[in-house]
C-alpha cells in the first residue's frame, strides 16, 4: 500500500497555522498503525502465531489427517492415501496393550508431577530460609536441569542396573534393603524407574518456580500472621498455599505437559519393557511408528494425547487469571 | 588362484565402466557397521582397487535403518548401496524400495544365488525374484567359560548337549555370592529377543507362524525357569546381546547364548579359557536349529549409479571367504575360509549355520516379531503364562498373515 | 548456629541430589573392568581420563561445533519472533489472550518423536533438508517457541505499564517504548528464557537424529547416541563422552547461575 | 484555547467510558478533574494524553486537532501516580530522556536538566537511581521530567496520592507556584477533592463519564448544581436530608417524626418533595438568631481548633463544625440554627439544585 503525498504525517500539520479540515477525520496511515497503534500489537503476536502455525499447528493438523488415512513409512510423502475412517482409533483402541499403556502414562504423570511439586516444593521452602550457602546450593541443584535426557538416562540406567548398579548397592550397605532389585526387568518397578529418573529431572524447574513465587509472597503477610496466633502448619496453609495457587496452576500445567513429553528416558532406559509394563502413550506412539512402521497408529495415539492435553492446556489459561498485572 | 583371477577381472571391469567418466564417481554407502567393521572395511578396499571411485559410508543406526531407507525413497536421497538386516528385505521390497537385482545377477559371472546357503538365499529373494546379496552370516551358539566348568567339576570337553544338561550346568555354575549367573543370553523387547527365542520353539517342534504349539509354550517355560530360579540374571529382559556377552566377558556369568561378532571382542576382554559350542538341542537327537543373523547388501530404487554399485556388490560378494577373518562373521555362501581364526569357533558357527533358519521371510516381519518378543516378556515377568502369552502372539501374527 | 546446621543440612540434600551427576564423572574415570564390579567402588580406584581419544576419536569437536549452530540459531530465532509476542501477550488481557496463550501451550503438547514425522514431509516438500541444520533449527524454534512466550510474557506482564505510558508522552512511538522500556526492563526474564531456550536447543535430539543425514553436519546429542546403540554399551565411553558434553555447560551455568537465579526471583515467572 | 474537547467519547467494547464531553481550557489555566473512583477524570486525562483512543468527538491542543495523533505528537508532558520513572536510568537521564528523543543536542539537554533541576532543588540527586530516592523526592523527578520539556500542556494523574499528608499539603502549594511561575496549562487529576479546591483555577466534577458541573472552586462550593456535586464538594461532607415543602411553601419540614420546619429563601409549590442540604460548618448554635431545629447530641470529635458534633435530627444524622470548643455530653439536646440564605434546595427526583437555577455558572455541564 502506497501512502499518497496528500495525506501527509501528522506531525507536519503542527506547523501549518491553519487548522487541517480533514484532520478530525484523519486515520493513522498504515506505517503509524504499526508503530502507535493496535497494529503493532497484531504484527508481534502475528509472528509468533504464523510460525506456530506453519511450524507447530500444520505438523499436528498433518498428524490428524494421518490418524484418519491408512498409512505406513513408505505412503508418508505420497498424499493419495486411502481413508479409513476412524478404524485406526478402533485398532490401537482394542489393542491387547492399550488399557495398560493408558493406565502407566496415568501413573506416570500423576506421580510425576506430584512428586516434583511436593520434592520441589519442600526444597524451595528449605532453600528459602536464610543461612549460608543457599543461594549456590539452590544454584547447584539447576544443574542437573540443562542435562539431556538422552545422558539423564544413560545414568539412571546405568545406576538402576539390577546386578552392578550402583542404587542397589548403596540400599544394600545401608540395609535398606538387602537383596537386588531389578529396577528396570521387573515389571512391577520398571515404571518406577523411569518415573523415579523423571521426578529427579523435573524437581529443579519445579524448586525454581517455585521460589520465585515464594519470593513474591509479602514478609508482613506472615508477621501478622504470626502475630494471630498461627503456627508454621497453619501459616504455610493459610497464606503460602492461597499466595501460590497462580504459581501452583502454571507449574501443574507445565510440568503435565513436560511429563507428557518425556521420550528420551524411557527410551534410554526400558525401552517401555518388559511387556510394556513401562509403556507409556508417547513412547508406544513412537514405537507403532518407528519400530513396527504404523504411522496411522502412531499418529492415531498422538492425536489422542493432543485431546488429554487440551484439557489440561484450558487448566493453565484457568490459573492465568488469578495474576495481576504490575 | 581362480577367485583371485576373478577378482582382478571385477577389478578391471570396474576400472574400465568408470573411467569413461571425467570426474571421480561417489558411492553412497549406509551400513550399521562401526569404524574399521565390514562396510569400512570394503569401502577402503573398493577405493584402493578403483582409484576414481569414492565410497562415502554413513553410519546408520541398526533400528533406524527402514525407517532411513523408507525416509531417503521419499526424499529421493537414497544411497547407492545399503545393508539390509535379513528380514528387512521383504518389507523393503514389497515397498518398492530396493532394485530387482535378478538381471544384473543372472549377466554376472560372480555371483551365484545358488552358492548361498538357503537361509541367506531365502532372505535375499522374495516371489522368486533377487532384491539383496547376502553379505555374511550368522548365527547362534554357546560360549562357556571352561574355567569355571573346571571350578565347579563340570567337564569343559563336554559342554551340556540337552535342555537338561544345560540347565543343570547353569545351576551348578551360578553362583550369587561371587556375583556369578550360570547363564547370560537377551530376551530385550527388540528383534534381539525374537532372534535369541526362535531357535528354542524351532528345537522344541514349532516357528514364528507356529509360535503356540505345545513346544513353543515348552521354550518358553524352559526360559522362565532359568529367569525364576536366577540362573539367568532378571536383566537378561532389558538387555542386549551385546550387553549380555559383557557381562560373560567379565565372569559375571559362566555360559553365554551369542554369536561369532562377539569373538574379536571376546578374545581381548575374556581373561579366561572361553570356548563355543552348538545350542544343547531339547533331548537327544532331538532337531537342531539355529537362528540366521548378518545381513544382505542392497540397491534402493532410486540409486543415482545402480551399475557402480552393483559392480561394488560384485566385489563385495568375492571377497566373501575373508569376512570371517576380517569383521568376525561368517561367509554366506560355501566358500572355503582359508586359514580361519579361532578354528575351533568356526567349525562350530559353520556347522550351527546347517540349521540356521531365516526368520520370515514376510512383508510385515516386525508386525510378527513384536507380538513374540511382548509374549516373552509377558511370560518370564509371570504377567500371563507360557500359553496364554503365546496364544495371544499367535493370534495377533494370524492376522498379520491372513492380510 | 542454626544456621550452619542449616548449611550441612543444604549441603547433604545437594549431595544426595547430585550423585547421578558425580556418578557420571566416576564412571568416567573408571575402566572396563571396574565399571562392571558389584559391588561399585564410589571413588575409581584406577582413575584414568581418555578425553582425548573420546573427543577427538568420536569427532565431538565438528559435533558440537553442529549443536553450537542449532542452539544459537534457535535461540536467535526464538528471541526476534517470540518476545514481542510475549509482551502483547502479557499486557493485554481478555478472552482473546487465553485464546492465545491456549493456543501457544497447545504447541508445545506433541513430544518432538511424534512431531519429526509430518515435519519432515513437509521439510522434504519445501526442500529445506538440504539445508539440514536450518530444517533442525526450524523445527526445534517450533519446539522452543511456545515455552520462551510462556516465561517470558510473566516477565513483561512484571513491566509496570506507566513506565512505557510515560515514555509515550515522552515521545517514543509504541514500537520504541517497546525497544526502549519494556525490553530493557523485562531483560532478565528474557535472558533466562533464552539461556534455557539455548540449553534446551543445545540437547536437541530427536530433530538432528531424523534431518540430518550427513555426519559431518551431526550435532552432539546424536553422536553420544551412538554410544547408547543396542550394540554399544561401552559405559566408559558413554559416560566421557558425556562428561564432555556436560562440563562446559555446568561451568558456564555455575559461573551465570546468581545472574540466571536473580533474573528468576526477580519476577521473571509467576 | 489551549485544550478544547468537543463530543468527545471513549467506549471499552460495550462499556461506555465517556459519554460525550465538552471542556475547554484557557492557556495558563490549572484545571482539576474530581470525582469518585470509576467517574472517568482518569481515562479523560489519558485521552487528552494520547494513551486511549478517542472513539468520538474531537480534540484540540493549541488550536490544533490532535484527535488521532500518538502521545509523542500532542507536546504533553505527564506525571503519573506511581511517577513511572525508568528504574534503569539515572535521575539526569530520566529527566532528559524526552529532549534526548527529540534530538537536543548533549550540551542543551545538560542545561535544561540542569535548570529544572535547580527549580525543584533536585541538584544534588541527579546522579542517582530512582530505587535511591525518597517518595518524595521521587515525585519531584517526576516533576522534573514534565517541566523539563517546556509542553503545551501538563497532565497531573493524581500525582501527590502516594505522598504522606504533611507532604502532600507542602507539595500542593509548590506545585500551584511552579505552575504560575512557568505560566503553564495544566490538567490534574486527583479524587480529593480539597485538593482541586485548592489548587485548581477551575475544577471539574465527572460522575459517570460525564461533566457534572464545572466552575470556579468557590461557585461549585457555593452553587453545587446538584447533590452530587453538594455532596462531593466540602469537607466534611454537606448534610442533605429529605424534606416536604410545608403548605405555606416558604418552608419545608424534615422527613421523620415531628421534624423541625426550615425556612425557605424562596418560593415552592407546597407539597414538593425535596432534598435540604446545609453545611456542617454553616451551623451554628441557636441562641444566634434565624432559623433553628431542635437536635441530639450523638457523638462529639475535637481537633482543638474545630469541633466536629454529630447530631441526631428527627432520626436523621447531622454533622455540626463549629470554629470553638463545646462542652456538652452525649444525649444532651441542642438548639440549632443556620442562614437561610445557605440552605441548598434540591428536587427529590433529579437531584437537580432548585437555588442554582436563580444564577447557574456560565458553562454547566450536561447533568
Amino acid at each position: 500500500m502506497k501512502i499518497s503525498g496528500q495525506t501527509s504525517r501528522p506531525g507536519r500539520i503542527a506547523v501549518s497555522a491553519l487548522p487541517d479540515p480533514t484532520a478530525s477525520t484523519m486515520r493513522l496511515s498504515v506505517f503509524d498503525t504499526f508503530r502507535d497503534g493496535r497494529g503493532l500489537d497484531a504484527l508481534l503476536v502475528l509472528l509468533t502465531l504464523v510460525y506456530l502455525i506453519v511450524f507447530g499447528l500444520a505438523p499436528i493438523l498433518y498428524t490428524v489427517l494421518m490418524s484418519l488415512q491408512q498409512v505406513d513409512m513408505f505412503t508418508l510423502g505420497d498424499f493419495s492415501r486411502p481413508f479409513v475412517g476412524f478404524a485406526n482409533y478402533v485398532d490401537v483402541l482394542t489393542r491387547p496393550e492399550a488399557g495398560m499403556v493408558a493406565r502407566h502414562t496415568l501413573v506416570f504423570v500423576a506421580l510425576s508431577v506430584a512428586c516434583q511439586l511436593v520434592l520441589g516444593f519442600a526444597l524451595a521452602l528449605f532453600f528459602q530460609q536464610d543461612f549460608p550457602g543457599a543461594g549456590i546450593m539452590r544454584g547447584l541443584f539447576l544443574a542437573a536441569w540443562i542435562m539431556p535426557g538422552l545422558v539423564v538416562g544413560g545414568i539412571w540406567r546405568w545406576m538402576l542396573a539390577g546386578d552392578n548398579g550402583v542404587v542397589n548397592s548403596l540400599l544394600a550397605v545401608t540395609h535398606l534393603h538387602p537383596t537386588k532389585i531389578f529396577w528396570m526387568s521387573d515389571p512391577a518397578t520398571s515404571l518406577y524407574a523411569v518415573t523415579i529418573a523423571n521426578i529427579w529431572l523435573g524437581i529443579p524447574f519445579n524448586m525454581l518456580l517455585l521460589s520465585v513465587g515464594l519470593a513474591a509472597i509479602p514478609k508482613d503477610l506472615y508477621e501478622a500472621a504470626q502475630l494471630d496466633g498461627a503456627g508454621p502448619v497453619e501459616r504455610f496453609r493459610s497464606i503460602t498455599l492461597p499466595m501460590m495457587r497462580a504459581t501452583l496452576g502454571a507449574l501443574v500445567s507445565l510440568s503435565v505437559i513436560f511429563t507428557l513429553q518425556q521420550f528420551d528416558l524411557f527410551a534410554g532406559m526400558t525401552q517401555g519393557g518388559p511387556s510394556n509394563s513401562s509403556n507409556v502413550a508417547q513412547f508406544w506412539s513412537w514405537q507403532l511408528s518407528f519400530q513396527t512402521y504404523d504411522i496411522a497408529g502412531g499418529s492415531t495415539i498422538a492425536v489422542l494425547m493432543i485431546a488429554v492435553v487440551i484439557g489440561v492446556a484450558t487448566l493453565y489459561v484457568r490459573s492465568t487469571r488469578h495474576e495481576q498485572i504490575g | 588362484m581362480m577367485k583371485t583371477t576373478a577378482l582382478a577381472a571385477v577389478a578391471l571391469l570396474g576400472v574400465c565402466g568408470s573411467s569413461l567418466r571425467a570426474e571421480p564417481l561417489t558411492l553412497d554407502f549406509w551400513s550399521v557397521d562401526q569404524d574399521g567393521q565390514y562396510a569400512y572395511g570394503m569401502a577402503k578396499a573398493y577405493e584402493a582397487a578403483h582409484p576414481d571411485i569414492k565410497v562415502n559410508v554413513r553410519r546408520v543406526q541398526f533400528p533406524d535403518m527402514v525407517n532411513d531407507l523408507a525416509r531417503a525413497a521419499m526424499t529421493g536421497n537414497v544411497p547407492d548401496i545399503s545393508y539390509v538386516d535379513n528380514p528387512d528385505v521383504a518389507l523393503l521390497a514389497s515397498r518398492g524400495a530396493l532394485s530387482d537385482l535378478t538381471g544384473m545377477i543372472a549377466a554376472d559371472k560372480t555371483i551365484d544365488m545358488e552358492s548361498f546357503y538357503p537361509g541367506p538365499r531365502g532372505a535375499a529373494s522374495v516371489n522368486g525374484k533377487v532384491y539383496a546379496v547376502p553379505r555374511g552370516a550368522n548365527t547362534l551358539a554357546l560360549f562357556y567359560n571352561a574355567d569355571m566348568f573346571k571350578a565347579h567339576g563340570l567337564d569343559p570337553d563336554h559342554p551340556p548337549q540337552t535342555w537338561d544338561e544345560f540347565y543343570a550346568a547353569a545351576k551348578t555354575l551360578t553362583d550369587p555370592a561371587k556375583n556369578v549367573y550360570g547363564l547370560a543370553f537377551s530376551a530385550a523387547n527388540s528383534e534381539e529377543g525374537t532372534f535369541q527365542f526362535l531357535p528354542w520353539v524351532q528345537m522344541a517342534g514349532g516357528n514364528y507362524d507356529h509360535i503356540n504349539t505345545p513346544g513353543a509354550v515348552e521354550a518358553l517355560q524352559f526360559w522362565q525357569k532359568l529367569i525364576d530360579e536366577k540362573v539367568a540374571s532378571p536383566d537378561t529382559l532389558v538387555r542386549g546381546q551385546y550387553d549380555s556377552t559383557g557381562t560373560f566377558n567379565a565372569g559375571n556369568a559362566a555360559m553365554v547364548v551369542s554369536g561369532p561378532w562377539e569373538l574379536p571382542r571376546m578374545s581381548r576382554d575374556a581373561k579366561f579359557d572361553w570356548r563355543v559350542a552348538l545350542l544343547p538341542v531339547k533331548t537327544a537327537g532331538g532337531p537342531r536349529a539355529s537362528a540366521l543373523g548378518e545381513g544382505t547388501n542392497v540397491i534402493p530404487t532410486k540409486a543415482k549409479h545402480p551399475k557402480e554399485a552393483f559392480a561394488m556388490i560384485s566385489f563385495m560378494n568375492a571377497r566373501m571367504p575373508t569376512v570371517w577373518n576380517d569383521f568376525g562373521f561368517l561367509p554366506a555362501s560355501k566358500v572355503d575360509v582359508p586359514d580361519p581364526k579361532w578354528p575351533a569357533a568356526y567349525k562350530v558357527f559353520a556347522t550351527a549355520l546347517e540349521d540356521a533358519k531365516v526368520r520370515g521371510p514376510s512383508p510385515d516381519w516386525v508386525k510378527i516379531s513384536k507380538p513374540i518378543q511382548t509374549a516373552v516378556q509377558a511370560a518370564l515377568t509371570h504377567q500371563t503364562d507360557a500359553k496364554t502369552a503365546l496364544d495371544t502372539a499367535q493370534a495377533q501374527i494370524d492376522r498379520v498373515l491372513k492380510k | 548456629m542454626k544456621r550452619y546446621l542449616l548449611t550441612a543440612i543444604g549441603i547433604g540434600i545437594t549431595g544426595a541430589y547430585l550423585f547421578p551427576l558425580y556418578w557420571m564423572y566416576a564412571t568416567a574415570l573408571k575402566d572396563d573392568a571396574e565399571i562392571v564390579q558389584y559391588p561399585p567402588t564410589l571413588v575409581p580406584q584406577r582413575p584414568f581420563w581418555n578425553v582425548g581419544e573420546v573427543f577427538f576419536g568420536r569427532h565431538m569437536p565438528s559435533y558440537l561445533w553442529n549443536s553450537l549452530v542449532v542452539a544459537v540459531g534457535v535461540t536467535a530465532l526464538v528471541i526476534v519472533l517470540g518476545t514481542g509476542c510475549a509482551y502483547v501477550l502479557g499486557r493485554a488481557r481478555g478472552r482473546w489472550v487465553d485464546a492465545l496463550l491456549f493456543f501457544v501451550l497447545m504447541m508445545q503438547v506433541l513430544p518432538s518423536s511424534l512431531v519429526v514425522t509430518p515435519l519432515f514431509v513437509g521439510f522434504n516438500l519445501a526442500g529445506l533438508l538440504g539445508t539440514p541444520r536450518l530444517a533442525v533449527i526450524l523445527a526445534q524454534t517450533a519446539k522452543a517457541l511456545p515455552f520462551y512466550v510462556v516465561i517470558c510474557r510473566a516477565s513483561f506482564a512484571g513491566v509496570p505499564r506507566d513506565l512505557e505510558e510515560a515514555a509515550l508522552v515522552d515521545g517514543h512511538s509504541r514500537l520504541a517504548a517497546f525497544f526502549h522500556i519494556a525490553v530493557p526492563l523485562a531483560r532478565n526474564g528474557i535472558l533466562v528464557a533464552a539461556v534455557l531456550v539455548f540449553l534446551q536447543s543445545f540437547g536437541e535430539y530427536v530433530f538432528a537424529r531424523s534431518m540430518i543425514s550427513d555426519d559431518g553436519l551431526q550435532t552432539a546429542t546424536v553422536g553420544l547416541s551412538a554410544f547408547l546403540g543396542p550394540n554399544t554399551s561401552d559405559w566408559h565411553g558413554i559416560m566421557t563422552y558425556s562428561a564432555i558434553y556436560v562440563t562446559p555447560i555446568l561451568i558456564i551455568f555455575v559461573l551465570l547461575q546468581r545472574r540466571i537465579v536473580a533474573g528468576l526471583t526477580a519476577g521473571a515467572i509467576k | 484555547m489551549q485544550i478544547t474537547l468537543d463530543g468527545l467519547q471513549k467506549h471499552y467494547g460495550t462499556y461506555h467510558a465517556l459519554k460525550s464531553i465538552d471542556l475547554a481550557v484557557p492557556a495558563g489555566q490549572f484545571v482539576a478533574l474530581v470525582g469518585p473512583s470509576g467517574c472517568g477524570k482518569s481515562t479523560l486525562l489519558r485521552t487528552i494524553a494520547g494513551l486511549e483512543a478517542i472513539s468520538a468527538g474531537t480534540l484540540r491542543i493549541a488550536g490544533e486537532d490532535v484527535t488521532r495523533r500518538p502521545p509523542r505528537q500532542r507536546d504533553v508532558a505527564m506525571v503519573f501516580q506511581s511517577y513511572a520513572l525508568y528504574p534503569h536510568m539515572t535521575v539526569a537521564e530520566n529527566m532528559g530522556y524526552a529532549l534526548k528523543l527529540r534530538r537536543l543536542n548533549r550540551t542543551d539537554i545538560a542545561r535544561r536538566t540542569q535548570v529544572a533541576a535547580a527549580t525543584l532543588g533536585l541538584e544534588a540527586l541527579l546522579g542517582r537511581y530512582p530505587r535511591e530516592l525518597s517518595g518524595g523526592q521521587r515525585q519531584r523527578v517526576a516533576m522534573g521530567r514534565a517541566i523539563v520539556r517546556d509542553p503545551k500542556v501538563f497532565l497531573f494523574d493524581e500525582p501527590l496520592s502516594n505522598l504522606d499528608a504533611a507532604l502532600r499539603v507542602h507539595m500542593r502549594g509548590e506545585l500551584r507556584d511552579l505552575h504560575d511561575r512557568l505560566a503553564a496549562t495544566s490538567v490534574y487529576v486527583t479524587h480529593d477533592q480539597i485538593e482541586a479546591m485548592t489548587m485548581a483555577d477551575h475544577v471539574v466534577v465527572m460522575r459517570a463519564g460525564r461533566i457534572e458541573q464545572q466552575g470556579r472552586p468557590l461557585d461549585l462550593y457555593d452553587r453545587p448544581a446538584s447533590r452530587f456535586v453538594a455532596g462531593f464538594i466540602g469537607s466534611p461532607a454537606m448534610n442533605i436530608l429529605p424534606g416536604t415543602v410545608d403548605p405555606s411553601g416558604r418552608a419545608a419540614r424534615l422527613d421523620g417524626a415531628e421534624g423541625p420546619l426550615l425556612s425557605l429563601p424562596m418560593l415552592l409549590e407546597p407539597g414538593r418533595p425535596v432534598l435540604l442540604g446545609l453545611r456542617p460548618e454553616h451551623l451554628r448554635l441557636s441562641q444566634e438568631g434565624g432559623a433553628r431545629f431542635d437536635g441530639v447530641v450523638d457523638h462529639i470529635e475535637s481537633t482543638g481548633s474545630t469541633t466536629f458534633v454529630k447530631l441526631k435530627v428527627a432520626s436523621q444524622a447531622m454533622v455540626m463544625t463549629l470554629a470553638r470548643r463545646l462542652d456538652v455530653t452525649l444525649g444532651d439536646p441542642m438548639q440549632i440554627g443556620f442562614d437561610p440564605a445557605d440552605l441548598h434546595i434540591f428536587d427529590r427526583e433529579s437531584e437537580a439544585s432548585l437555588v442554582t437555577q436563580r444564577d447557574a455558572p456560565p458553562r454547566a455541564g450536561r447533568a
